[in-house]
């Protein structure tokens, strides 16, 4: 009898076992509340991203197109896989010096791992992090940017 | 195509096109048409993980075939005819999940599990076994081909809650309880025809909430499952639907 | 690798757009079938690296790709419509992923998720054996910056995949 | 003892029989047609080859199988054709009462002791 | 103590102790030797090999292999210095320790260090095409790699 | 006759598992070798993620290097930029502040949650069960959010640099952390409704791919799968790094070291994680985050080895050094790599099935394995 004993206990456990595991799933199937779908494109307006977010590598410009770059090539030293490329130019200035400025800010996002090593390395505080992260391109060649804007300058007195 | 033959022929069913008298024998026999489709779809694509399913399915859906013949049984021993609207007529009085007594509970349960193991289910779906086998029978099986396939096995599914619902939960007939006849009127009022397809459709829900739930078993498990516990379980609950019904035990 | 599937002009059999009159049924149908099309996409699951956990993370509870009609991921490439390439492609890798592409039935588009599928993204220099972005292996209809991108950012490349699909291309 | 039923052949049910039959096929046939004609097509070598996760695959597909499945089909068999030997008597055996039941008893057991046997060979064992 | 122990182990080897960890200097050709005693003596039982590393020195080539016992709680690193640079050749130890199997492997396909006697000496990250052996320092391939 | 057919004598079947396939977790290769459902032999082919990181970071700086070995195992990204950090600052003998280790700590051991939550839902997606991976995601995003809110990124965080971390912790760390944590316990009891002492869970693992504690020691495996086997080996314990001396947890060991043995100890590493994060949180010390160093890094000349626990075991980096910026040659020796040693040991002789389910609870990252 003790073999028709265990094989009845054995049936009753795993019959119980399996429909406590189906109370459970019944349960979030019946509540509603539960659910933490988040709804993208339409929530796009108040969709706010932590505030540490890495998504890209910006350059904000004051509203008179000035940068805080002075083209030190801080951050494309530090930055590990080539993703800043400055190339750099001599403006004059009026007391008729010459001085070092960026010509163009080559940003590679389709490289970019975004680490932060190059805002940590920045001394002016040049770049940030922005918080965009829709970068979804038909063409690769879109992904390179320039960050500075044409025709920007650097701020006044940040050296 | 096996699998489209196969899918016209289970139709003709449940609808009562046409009043077999021996309907359920007929059902039952139709419905394991599926196997070929799914051996000879598995075997021809010349694929590794196709073939494994293909043998793997054949292996199961003909056992799990013998337990739900085996609780299809059990209610045809009650009603001693294999109509399908003799059966329903049968079950005027009251459902034979509910008249039948603890036999007809036993069998109502295998009878789900076999469905399920039968029409690929998870936790039985091992013709499958997209974690295994990547996609089982249909792995190169693309567009309207693969289409079919997925919808004789949705159209099989319903077949087997079809049959599930006729011989268990009374097909058409609405829910009574003994004499409360203010409520039995009510019930009256709904169509039949929305009884027939809740009940299916509730029967085809217990075998998705299954698929949520459940891991799936191994084919050894599964064989195990099928041989050493449904089987004797059901030809056990044969006998004892055989007393019952003898002995006019149920209502 | 069958570039010219993707060729505008050769997308439908019949050239229909091109007869005078009368084509208005058929293009009408040829929106239809490409507004079907883009609801329906059914994702193959290829994840090589970082990429494939926050694929998966848009097909998980909170993103639910499905939602788009990405629903079912396909283990095999007979039934999958778009190639997620999430992770590095090495060169090991290269004629495995031209396989799958090849084996995809048309139409089939192909999503670069992450700065590795694009370009190679943090291996692009100093590396022996990466291919330096998924487009040297098979055409790419987008790409995804980010490393990896948040799954709302796959969600809008899924998407802009599907813009591209209502537009027949 | 109420006559066993017989066969009333309704000629209309197995037309609609044949109907829905046609109606299966066509809406098969027809789907297969309208998704050729609609769809885009490509060919190359790789496409033709069986799909193995990406990989040529090595060695044939068709292959000297393994006997552990051909054991539970042929075990169904047996337990199948018992079951087709129920089905009549399922039908009848309110009518006979008892004596159904010994009968079946005794059917019953020999198939078990066959079963047992096949347990005990360890045909039941998956290999 | 098990330097003392080291020292009947492998008397040709040199043993410092300025690391964290101990470390044997040993020649390749004793490697053998010196790694059946070590997984087996009472004294020391290094059974868990950690990890197996190949530098390449560009003028000879060293195996490190650090070693864990997971009963005394030693720790231990054996350097095999191969002074051959052209045919790198060091004794497997995959059947003392199993997961050297693989380890080696790595090795071999890497830095191109050949196993005698290992069971199954093939590539194991690369393709079985692939020329050289991308580890090792003189490496260049111009198509594959862009330098920063 | 035999000879006719040409194949009759072994009747073996040989089968491709990967690159690209739902069990292999990525793009692990597997040529398996079978007889009907019987597997004979295992051969895995590694190589379609192999990045070639080690030569890369030959040509890194030690402050750059760092950001590779996030993408390594990215399940536990954190901990692998720990052990990185930990080898430079023994190498140049940096003091780490209080405040920077407690910091470390916690977010290694939520990167360990979120590890094993997603290990959770894939062992159950493997044997066959949809509902658990839905369920682990939905804790998981809750790490992830407060991971973006601090480093800034879900994956791959590179937050630790050498002497500290990147930044300071957000202000809503703490209170974020804790209401994750208060959350994950009362959702705990579920998991184990709904797996753990699932019937058809336990049959699919039990007793399935056994690896003795003399083959799991022989076989070099780490983490939870050798304390599966009863071996004692977590690093936390043995070589305690940051503050993880002064913490009060349990090592979680299972002796019998079959599936469900490693299922048992992962789920008892998720409570210990939390026990730690629990006795962490509230004493986090004020200070500095990170210790002055200088901007360029030069390690001595010498050898250094490091070994951290990850999610997935014992992680060892080892750095030659010249003396200059970067390092000579780094080894990563990772705990992927000799576990899936021991795979064609484990899976011998079992089902197909079986395979899955002892990969699954191997727990394999593949860009670990081929680095």
């Amino acid at each position: 009898m003790g073999f028709l004993a265990d094989y009845i206990s054995t049936v009753y456990n795993s019959v119980k076992s399996l429909l406590i595991g189906m109370k459970r799933t019944g349960y979030y199937f019946t509540h509603h509340k539960e659910i933490i779908t988040e709804e993208y494109p339409d929530n796009r307006a108040t969709l706010k991203m932590a505030d540490r977010f890495k998504g890209e590598v910006i350059m904000p410009h004051t509203e008179t197109n000035e940068h805080r770059c002075t083209g030190c090539t801080a951050c494309e030293l530090a930055c590990p896989n080539g993703t800043i490329k400055i190339i750099t130019k001599f403006d004059i200035t009026p007391e008729g010096k010459k001085k070092k400025a960026i010509d163009t800010f080559i940003y590679h996002l389709e490289l970019c791992t975004l680490c932060n090593l190059c805002v940590d390395a920045c001394p002016t505080g040049a770049i940030q992090m922005g918080q965009g992260f829709e970068h979804s391109v038909r063409n690769r060649a879109d992904l390179t940017k320039v960050l500075n804007k044409p025709g920007s300058k650097v701020l006044e007195g940040v050296e | 195509m096996c699998n489209v033959a196969y899918g016209a022929y289970a139709i003709a069913k449940n609808f009562q096109i046409w009043d077999l008298n021996i309907g359920v024998l007929y059902v039952s026999a139709v419905s394991s048409f599926a196997v070929i489709g799914i051996l000879m779809a598995g075997w021809s694509s010349n694929n590794k993980y196709s073939l494994l399913g293909a043998m793997r399915s054949g292996a199961q859906i003909v056992s799990y075939e013998l337990s739900a013949g085996l609780s299809i049984l059990t209610i045809v021993i009650l009603t001693g005819s294999l109509k399908v609207s003799d059966i329903i007529q049968s079950q005027e009085t009251g459902w034979w999940l509910f008249k039948g007594h603890i036999p007809a509970l036993i069998a109502f349960v295998i009878y789900v599990i076999a469905i399920t193991a039968e029409t690929n289910r998870a936790p039985f779906d091992m013709a499958e076994a997209e974690s295994e086998l990547t996609a089982g029978f249909h792995t190169e099986y693309s567009g309207m081909r693969f289409a079919f396939f997925f919808l004789s096995e949705y159209i099989n599914i319903f077949i087997a809650c079809g049959i599930g619902a006729t011989l268990f939960l009374g097909g058409w007939m609405p829910f009574h309880i003994g004499h409360w006849e203010a409520f039995n009127h009510i019930m009256d009022f709904i169509p039949s025809s929305v009884w027939f397809l809740g009940k299916v459709f509730f029967l085809i829900f217990v075998i998705m909430w299954f698929r949520w739930t459940f891991p799936r078993l191994r084919i050894d498990q599964l064989l195990n499952l099928e041989w050493k516990y449904l089987l004797p379980i059901s030809l056990f609950n044969l006998l004892l639907m055989t007393v019952v019904a003898i002995m006019g035990w149920y209502f | 690798m069958d570039v010219n599937a993707k060729d505008p002009k050769s997308t439908f059999p019949g050239q229909v757009h091109s007869s005078p009159g009368g084509g208005i049924v058929v293009s009408k149908l040829d929106e239809v079938i490409n507004w079907a099309r883009s609801n329906s996409l059914w994702p193959l699951v290829f994840g090589t690296s970082c990429c494939a956990i926050e694929m998966m993370s848009a097909a998980s509870a909170k993103y639910d790709f499905s939602r788009f009609g990405f629903e079912v991921t396909r283990a095999t490439p007979r039934q999958a419509d778009v190639i997620i390439i999430s992770g590095t492609i090495v060169n090991k890798m290269a004629p495995v992923l031209k396989r799958l592409y090849d084996q995809m039935p048309e139409p089939k588009y192909v999503i670069a998720m992450g700065a590795c599928a694009t370009s190679g993204g943090p291996f692009f220099y100093n590396t022996y054996s990466v291919v330096k972005g998924a487009d040297h292996v098979i055409p790419v209809d987008i790409y995804v910056a980010g490393c990896p991108p948040r799954p709302e950012a796959l969600l809008h490349a899924l998407i802009s995949l599907q813009e591209r699909v209502k537009e027949g291309l | 003892m109420k006559p066993l039923k017989t066969g009333n052949f309704q000629p209309m049910g197995a037309i609609s029989l044949l109907l829905l039959i046609c109606v299966g096929v066509a809406f098969a046939g027809g789907g297969i047609l309208v998704s050729n004609l609609i769809s885009r097509k490509s060919t190359n070598a790789q496409k033709g080859e069986p799909y193995e996760c990406g990989v040529p695959t090595v060695g044939q597909s068709w292959i000297q199988f393994n006997v552990g499945y051909y054991l539970f089909a042929l075990l169904f068999l047996i337990f199948d054709v018992e079951l087709v030997f129920l089905y009549p008597w399922a039908v009848v055996v309110k009518e006979l009462g008892m004596p159904a039941l010994i009968e079946i008893l005794v059917f019953m057991f020999i198939l078990f002791l066959g079963f047992l046997y096949a347990h005990k060979k360890g045909a039941l064992k998956w290999m | 103590m098990l330097k003392d122990i080291l020292t009947t182990i492998a008397p040709t080897g040199t043993i410092d102790e300025t690391g964290e960890i101990l470390s044997l200097t040993i020649d390749a050709k004793d490697w053998r030797e010196v790694a059946v005693q070590l997984r087996y003596h009472e004294g020391c039982k290094f059974d868990y090999l950690f990890c197996v590393t190949a530098v390449d020195w560009k003028t000879h080539f060293t195996m490190v292999y650090h070693f864990d016992a997971t009963e005394g709680r030693q720790r231990l690193v054996v350097k095999a210095k191969i002074n051959d640079r052209t045919n790198p050749e060091i004794e497997t130890v995959c059947d003392i320790w199993r997961t050297a199997e693989l380890h080696e492997r790595e090795a071999y396909d890497l830095m191109g260090i050949k196993f005698l006697n290992h069971p199954d000496l093939r590539r194991l990250f690369l393709t079985d095409e692939w020329v050289g052996y991308p580890l090792r320092k003189d490496y260049d391939d111009p198509i594959n790699m862009i330098k920063l | 006759m035999f000879e006719e057919v040409g194949r009759t004598e072994t009747g073996d079947l040989i089968i491709n598992i990967g690159p690209q396939h739902p069990a292999t977790h990525g793009v692990l290769h597997l040529v398996i070798t079978l007889n009907g459902e019987t597997v004979k032999k295992i051969e895995p082919h590694l190589g379609y993620i192999h990045r070639s990181i080690e030569k890369m970071c030959e040509s890194l700086t030690y402050r750059q290097y760092i950001y590779v070995t996030s993408r390594m195992d990215y399940l536990s990204s954190h901990i692998n930029n720990h052990a990185c950090a930990l080898v430079v600052e023994k190498g140049l003998q940096i003091e780490v502040p209080q405040r920077a280790q407690y910091i470390r700590v916690i977010l290694d051991e939520l990167n360990r949650i979120a590890s094993h939550l997603l290990w959770w839902g894939a062992i159950a997606m493997d044997v066959g069960a949809i509902t658990p991976f839905f369920h682990a995601f939905r804790e998981r995003e809750l790490i992830t959010d407060i991971m973006e809110e601090t480093c800034g990124a879900r994956l791959t965080m590179n937050f630790m640099v050498p002497g500290g971390t990147m930044m300071d912790i957000h202000p809503d760390f703490v209170k974020k952390t804790k209401a994750f944590l208060n959350f994950f316990k009362s959702k705990l009891p579920e998991y184990h409704e709904l797996v753990t002492g699932n019937v058809i869970f336990k049959g699919r693992l039990e007793d399935v791919g056994v690896l003795s504690k003399e083959d799991a020691i022989s076989y070099g495996t780490s983490g939870p799968v050798a304390r599966a086997s009863g071996v004692s080996c977590d690093v936390r314990k043995l070589y305690p790094y940051d503050v993880y001396s002064q913490i009060n947890f349990e090592e979680a060991i299972e002796t019998k070291g079959d599936c469900y043995a490693r299922y048992k100890v992962r789920m008892k590493e998720l409570e210990e994680s939390i026990r730690i994060i629990e006795q962490l949180i509230d004493n986090i010390p004020e200070g500095e985050f990170q210790a002055k160093t200088k901007a360029v890094l030069k390690l001595p000349k010498g050898e250094y080895m490091t070994r951290v626990e990850t999610a997935r075991g014992d992680l060892g980096v080892y750095i030659t050094s010249e003396g200059g910026t970067t390092p000579y040659r780094i080894k990563f020796r990772s705990p992927g790599f000799s576990n899936l040693s021991a795979l064609d040991h484990m899976v011998r002789g079992s089902k197909i099935g079986d395979m899955v389910a002892i990969m699954g609870t191997l727990d394999l990252v593949i860009p670990d394995i081929d680095r």
